[in-house]
């Protein structure tokens, strides 16, 4: 046991140089140039921030579908929530009536990051009971049906009373959200909010690391074994879906107000229907129920992304092209892949392992 | 339990009240009367009876497959679109706009249900044994290839379809009473009534249908009768996109079909067959028909541009407080 | 002559091993009992015959062909209907659809005029089933849904019938019915392999029989013998 | 006489209308190794099922040491709190929870027995780390008692199948129950591994806890239990002691069928 958490401490120390490497690179070489050399043309400095604001999400959704086994399909609503609590109380601060003295502090992102995030929870936490008694296909609806409701409120066009401000700005969205600073200190231009990002992301990483190789896990993936053993075996049941639901959509709001400020705007697109598809794919396509196949699942599934958009155009065909080939590559990682890439790297790992065991297990 | 079944019943009612009445006083503030209601409620039973038409289609395919069809919607956009094509044939400018869209009709049907054929051939056959989550992903993805290439072929316009009455794009509106329906929503309504007289011949006289019913009742009984399984899940896709493509078909002169009208039929049409308890086809059709009327009646009451919301909002009531469908009168056992 | 042999079939479910090395023959115009305690592997040795479940190695000969590889369908086509255990009718469809569903793999080849022939000469075996001809299939009493399992079973004309427990929940009058029905099978030229927990009314009826145990074949012999055998009440109940 | 151990009165269940149960009474006392058998459909699952706490009962009650644990009037119970209470159960087609090592599967037993929380166990407080070691080695315990220490790193649900048996025996036991419900034990195993296993069984009950089991092998049935439940059709044909069980005419008839 203790020789297998060093292992997988080895594996975040692993991680956490690479992040001062990527970073390092991009002091040197600004503009993404260096990443961009190094990844063969699919990787830009922008994309390495996205993949970890994305790595946070999908930590938690793993942690949700892979090892309590509660599909969500509304996901990026939860993510968007995050994002539009960020960006409404800081671009509407004057329509809303918030001191400018508050608003303009350095500390107000942070708390609306915070906010996000307890409200989101508190949301899931309050609906999250009677959703989760649904089973299979039933909770897959449900959920999806949440994520879209959500969705269309970003999208409406909702006026404060008295003046005619759109909140959430409808489907043009909500531009200039402000960076991020710490006292005076601005978390800008890119690489230093690269470095916070991938700050929250390992961070994603190590807790959800921890909380699956803990009681709480272990009751989470028995719930995914068989949910009527794991009561027999005096599990909460109802119980640990919730908290597993409540920490993944929290996950996703923290996001969601990272990538709001990264972004320095929001619109409703990135949070619709099919943006919680492709979170269910990265974490798919990663490998559910292991911690690493989110950051695997999500640089695999951006870097297809950007690589298409990148090389098809070579091939003599449009940008059209590329969601055809993401879906057809999507269809094909379901049917010769379905537990996820991670998953195969390991299984390939323990055969060979298992191999070289054989004269023992004969014996 | 008693007490669990008494309050979720007494808070349906509840809800449902207050629902009502909230309606009745949004209503109200906009000084809506009965002419105004009806209208709303037509109106919506024009969406509806297309909702049922895809709930028909999913609900086919998840009796027989056990798969939910996320790419049901891309059936009715492909239908719509194909008839656009048809119709906008250079090479059939010479021919009546009528015999052009008889063609059209065929043509969109037929290749259609070819392509729904392809689909389960290709993408849901090898994939038979996966868990429900691969499989739903796969049909996804089988959608989300659909709509790229209609984007790819017809780009990102929206197109017209010559209503069928007037045979030109402006429709003929019929008045009762200071209430207005499009002539188009009778072809709808005609339509979905023969598709539906038609389904029902398939599946109470035809040996066919018969096997496909035999099929999602008992599969392993079905085996036993010689029914091959697999080829009952392809016959189920051929069915379900050709209703897909006729819905898309009838639809076409009434909205503006473009290659991303899939999405959001196919969720709606998801809606009506949980409300219908995702086994029961004539459940389905009625919860069609009641998605498109309530979604209708709540935008006019409330503001347009949340009409979508409605379905969902049902959509989640429905799985908590019925999740065995509005019709059904058994309590869930839970299986062990 | 054998009509069917199986020769030392091993059958899996999974890592449970259900069969093992089982072989037994069938001869033309027997009735053959395969009797047990729950849990013998007798619904999975019949699964195994009418391919719903593949074997893992041993063969399966009947009527002169291998039935290895072949698909469920294609082994009701060479002559055997499966009665499956808990009679298994389509609930929701009318008695003559069941019956109808029963012809499937040769509707096509010999016309519907000849699947209605074969449907009254059901109705004339059980003429229960005729007067509930248009009644769903769940409405029906047990015995009454057992006879409608066996008559959509016959609707395939088989050379060979394999009956799974047809006795499970049903009165013992109606029992008795049931076993003459299936020695009037016999005497229409079909050749019967019979399961049943009940071995002692099976084994009456039988003319040889076999008794498994946890997967394999323990005994087997004469019917007649079997019945006064100790070592059948043994399997059952323990030593 | 203090009250037996566990105590079905005049247990009954209907499902949608079908009686699957009526009219079961029986007793457990402490120490005892009781089976449940019966033909097929006889409803022994059922009463499992009930027993643990999964299904209420449409009428009647279960009794632990006296106090009522399922009912009607206590219908608001979990599994969870039925096993809190000392009552487990193993199932028929094993129910390994998949992915996790033996020892996981065998700490999840201990589930009760530990308090860590989300906060906890995402920020390694000591507090959760001492559990863990605490219940780590609990687990390690219960493995080497019943011989399964050194697969303890293995996927439980790669074992072999007769060991994947003694596993969730095994997980159940670190409930540290009062009672475990069996639920065939023996189904798929071969004759050494049915041997195993009553041997295996009679280790559980000398450590002190109850054992009730649902049997279909009459080897294992007749060479292990104290007493024997019959069930046929929802109802209790016989009580009674193996050697009574074997000659009782009723129940031969329900096996073999009428002389």
């Amino acid at each position: 046991m203790l020789k297998s958490l060093r292992e997988k401490n080895l594996g975040i120390l692993a991680l956490i140089i690479a992040v001062f490497f990527v970073g390092w690179l991009e002091q040197v070489e600004p503009g993404g140039v260096g990443i961009t050399e190094l990844t063969f043309g699919i990787f830009t400095f922008n994309t390495v921030v996205r993949i970890g604001i994305l790595t946070i999400v999908v930590v938690g959704l793993n942690i949700l579908v892979g090892y309590a086994g509660q599909v969500s399909l509304g996901q990026a609503a939860f993510y968007g929530i995050g994002a539009y609590v960020s960006a409404v109380f800081t671009v509407q601060a004057k329509a809303l009536g918030i001191p400018e003295a508050i608003a303009s502090a350095w500390i107000w992102p942070w708390f609306l990051m915070l906010l996000g995030v307890l409200i989101t929870g508190g949301f899931t936490w309050l609906i999250g009971r009677p959703i989760l008694r649904l089973k299979g296909h039933y909770l897959g609806m449900a959920t999806l049906g949440l994520g879209i409701m959500i969705f269309i409120l970003f999208r409406e066009n909702f006026a404060i009373k008295p003046s005619t401000v759109i909140i959430t700005g409808g489907l043009d969205g909500l531009p200039d959200v402000p960076r991020l600073s710490i006292g005076s200190y601005e978390l800008w231009p890119l690489h230093r909010y690269f470095y916070l990002v991938w700050f929250f992301a390992v961070s994603a990483i190590i807790i959800g690391r921890n909380v699956v190789n803990s009681r709480v896990g272990r009751a989470m993936r028995a719930i995914h074994g068989s949910e009527i053993a794991a009561e027999v075996m005096g599990v909460d049941t109802a119980k640990f879906k919730l908290q597993a639901l409540v920490m993944s959509t929290m996950m996703a709001s923290l996001a969601g107000s990272l990538y709001a400020h990264f972004q320095a705007a929001v619109s409703p697109t990135p949070f619709d229907f099919v943006a919680s598809l492709e979170l269910v794919v990265m974490s798919a396509t990663g490998g559910v129920g292991t911690i690493w196949g989110a950051p695997l699942g999500v640089t695999i599934i951006l870097g297809l992304g950007e690589f298409l958009r990148a090389n098809l155009h070579f091939l003599g065909a449009g940008s059209e092209v590329e969601p055809i080939v993401f879906g057809l590559i999507l269809i094909l990682i379901m049917i010769f892949m379905p537990e996820g890439i991670a998953k195969q790297i390991t299984k390939l790992f323990n055969r060979r392992k298992s191999n070289q065991q054989t004269p023992e297990v004969s014996a | 339990m008693k007490v669990n079944t008494f309050f979720k019943q007494t808070l349906a009612i509840v809800i449902l009240i207050a629902v009502v009445s909230g309606a009745l006083y949004l209503g109200n503030q906009k000084n809506f009367g009965w002419p105004q209601y009806t209208q709303l409620a037509l109106e919506g039973l024009r969406g509806g009876a297309i909702y049922a038409l895809i709930a028909l289609g999913i609900v086919t395919i998840y009796n027989v497959t056990g798969i939910i069809n996320f790419a049901q919607g891309g059936f009715a956009m492909l239908g719509a679109m194909l008839a656009v094509s048809v119709n906008n044939a250079q090479q059939l400018s010479e021919m009546g706009v009528g015999l052009r869209l008889v063609l059209a009709f065929f043509v969109a049907v037929s290749l259609t249900t070819l392509v729904g054929l392809l689909i389960e051939r290709l993408a849901i056959y090898p994939a038979r044994n996966a868990e429900p989550l691969t499989q739903i992903i796969i049909t996804v993805g089988v959608f989300i290839v659909m709509q790229g290439v209609a984007f790819l072929i017809w780009g990102s316009d929206q197109y017209t379809l010559p209503a069928f009455t007037t045979l030109e794009v402006r429709d003929m509106p019929i008045r009762f009473s200071g209430i207005l329906i499009k002539a188009q929503s009778f072809w709808i309504w005609g339509t979905v009534a023969i598709v539906m007289v038609l389904l029902y011949y398939f599946f109470e006289k035809t040996m066919w249908g018969k096997a496909l019913r035999a099929c999602a009742i008992n599969r392993q009984a079905a085996r036993l009768m010689g029914i091959s399984p697999n080829r009952m899940s392809a016959l189920s896709f051929a069915l379900a996109a050709a209703l897909g493509a006729i819905g898309g078909f009838v639809l076409g002169p009434a909205t503006r079909p473009s290659y991303d009208m899939g999405l959001t039929l196919g969720l709606k049409g998801f809606v009506a067959a949980i409300m219908g308890g995702l086994v029961n086809a004539p459940a389905a059709v009625l919860g069609g028909i009641l998605l498109g009327m309530i979604e209708n009646l709540g935008a006019g009451i409330t503001k347009a541009g949340i009409k979508d919301i409605f379905a969902f909002i049902i959509l989640i009531f429905v799985l908590l407080f019925r999740p065995d469908g509005i019709l059904s009168k058994r309590e869930t056992v839970e299986k062990v | 002559m054998a009509l069917l042999t199986l020769n030392n079939v091993n059958t899996f479910y999974g890592q449970i091993q259900a069969l093992k090395d089982v072989t037994l023959e069938v001869n033309a115009g027997e009735i053959v009992a395969l009797v047990g305690a729950n849990g013998a592997g007798k619904t999975t040795l019949l699964n195994t015959i009418s391919g719903l479940l593949p074997a893992k190695s041993g063969t399966i000969q009947f009527d002169n062909q291998s039935l290895n590889q072949k698909s469920a369908a294609q082994i009701v086509k060479a002559g055997i209907s499966h009665v499956p255990e808990h009679r298994q009718v389509f609930g929701d469809m009318t008695v003559h659809d069941n019956l109808l569903l029963g012809a499937y793999q040769r509707y096509r080849k010999v016309g519907m005029k000849k699947v209605e022939a074969d449907i009254d000469w059901v109705y004339n075996i059980f003429p229960r089933l005729k007067e509930r001809r248009e009644q769903f299939s769940r409405t029906m009493s047990g015995g009454e849904q057992q006879m409608l399992a066996i008559g959509r079973g016959m609707m395939a004309r088989p050379k060979l019938m394999l009956f799974d427990e047809p006795s499970l929940g049903l009165a013992p009058l109606i029992v008795k019915d049931l076993f003459e029905v299936i020695s009037n099978l016999r005497s229409e030229g079909m050749t019967i392999l019979l399961v049943e927990q009940n071995a002692r009314a099976a084994l009456r009826l039988a003319d040889r029989g076999y008794v498994l145990e946890t997967g394999s074949v323990e005994l087997e012999g004469e019917a007649e013998a079997l019945l006064s055998d100790d070592r059948v009440q043994k399997a059952y109940l323990g030593g | 006489m203090s009250p037996p151990l566990l105590e079905l009165n005049n247990i009954g269940i209907t499902f949608g209308g079908l009686t699957a149960l009526e009219g079961v009474n029986t007793q457990v006392s402490a120490g005892q190794i009781k089976a449940i058998i019966g033909p097929n459909g006889a409803g022994k699952t059922t009463l499992f099922n009930i027993i643990s706490g999964i299904y209420t009962p449409t009428v009647g009650e279960v009794t632990l040491n006296g106090e009522i644990i399922n009912g009607q009037e206590v219908s608001g119970l979990s599994p969870h709190h039925i096993s809190e209470k000392g009552i487990t159960r193993t199932f028929q087609t094993i129910r390994l929870f998949e992915g996790m090592t033996v020892l996981e599967n065998v700490m999840v037993g201990q589930h009760q027995k530990t308090n860590a929380g989300f906060f906890a166990a995402a920020f390694r407080l000591p507090s959760a780390l001492q559990e863990e070691q605490r219940i780590e080695e609990k687990a390690m315990a219960l493995l080497e008692q019943f011989d399964l220490a050194d697969r303890a790193q293995e996927v439980a649900t790669d074992l072999p199948f007769g060991l994947q048996r003694r596993v969730e025996i095994t997980r159940a036991l670190a409930t540290e129950p009062k009672i475990i419900l069996l639920d065939e034990p023996a189904a798929g195993l071969n004759n050494t591994e049915g041997h195993e296993l009553m041997t295996f069984i009679r280790k559980i009950r000398d450590s002190g806890v109850t054992v009730l089991l649902v049997e279909h092998d009459m080897e294992v049935v007749m060479g292990l239990v104290d007493e024997v439940l019959v069930l046929e059709y929802g109802r209790p044909i016989a009580d009674d002691v193996p050697t009574a069980v074997q000659s009782n005419p009723e129940v031969i008839r329900a096996y073999l069928g009428d002389e």
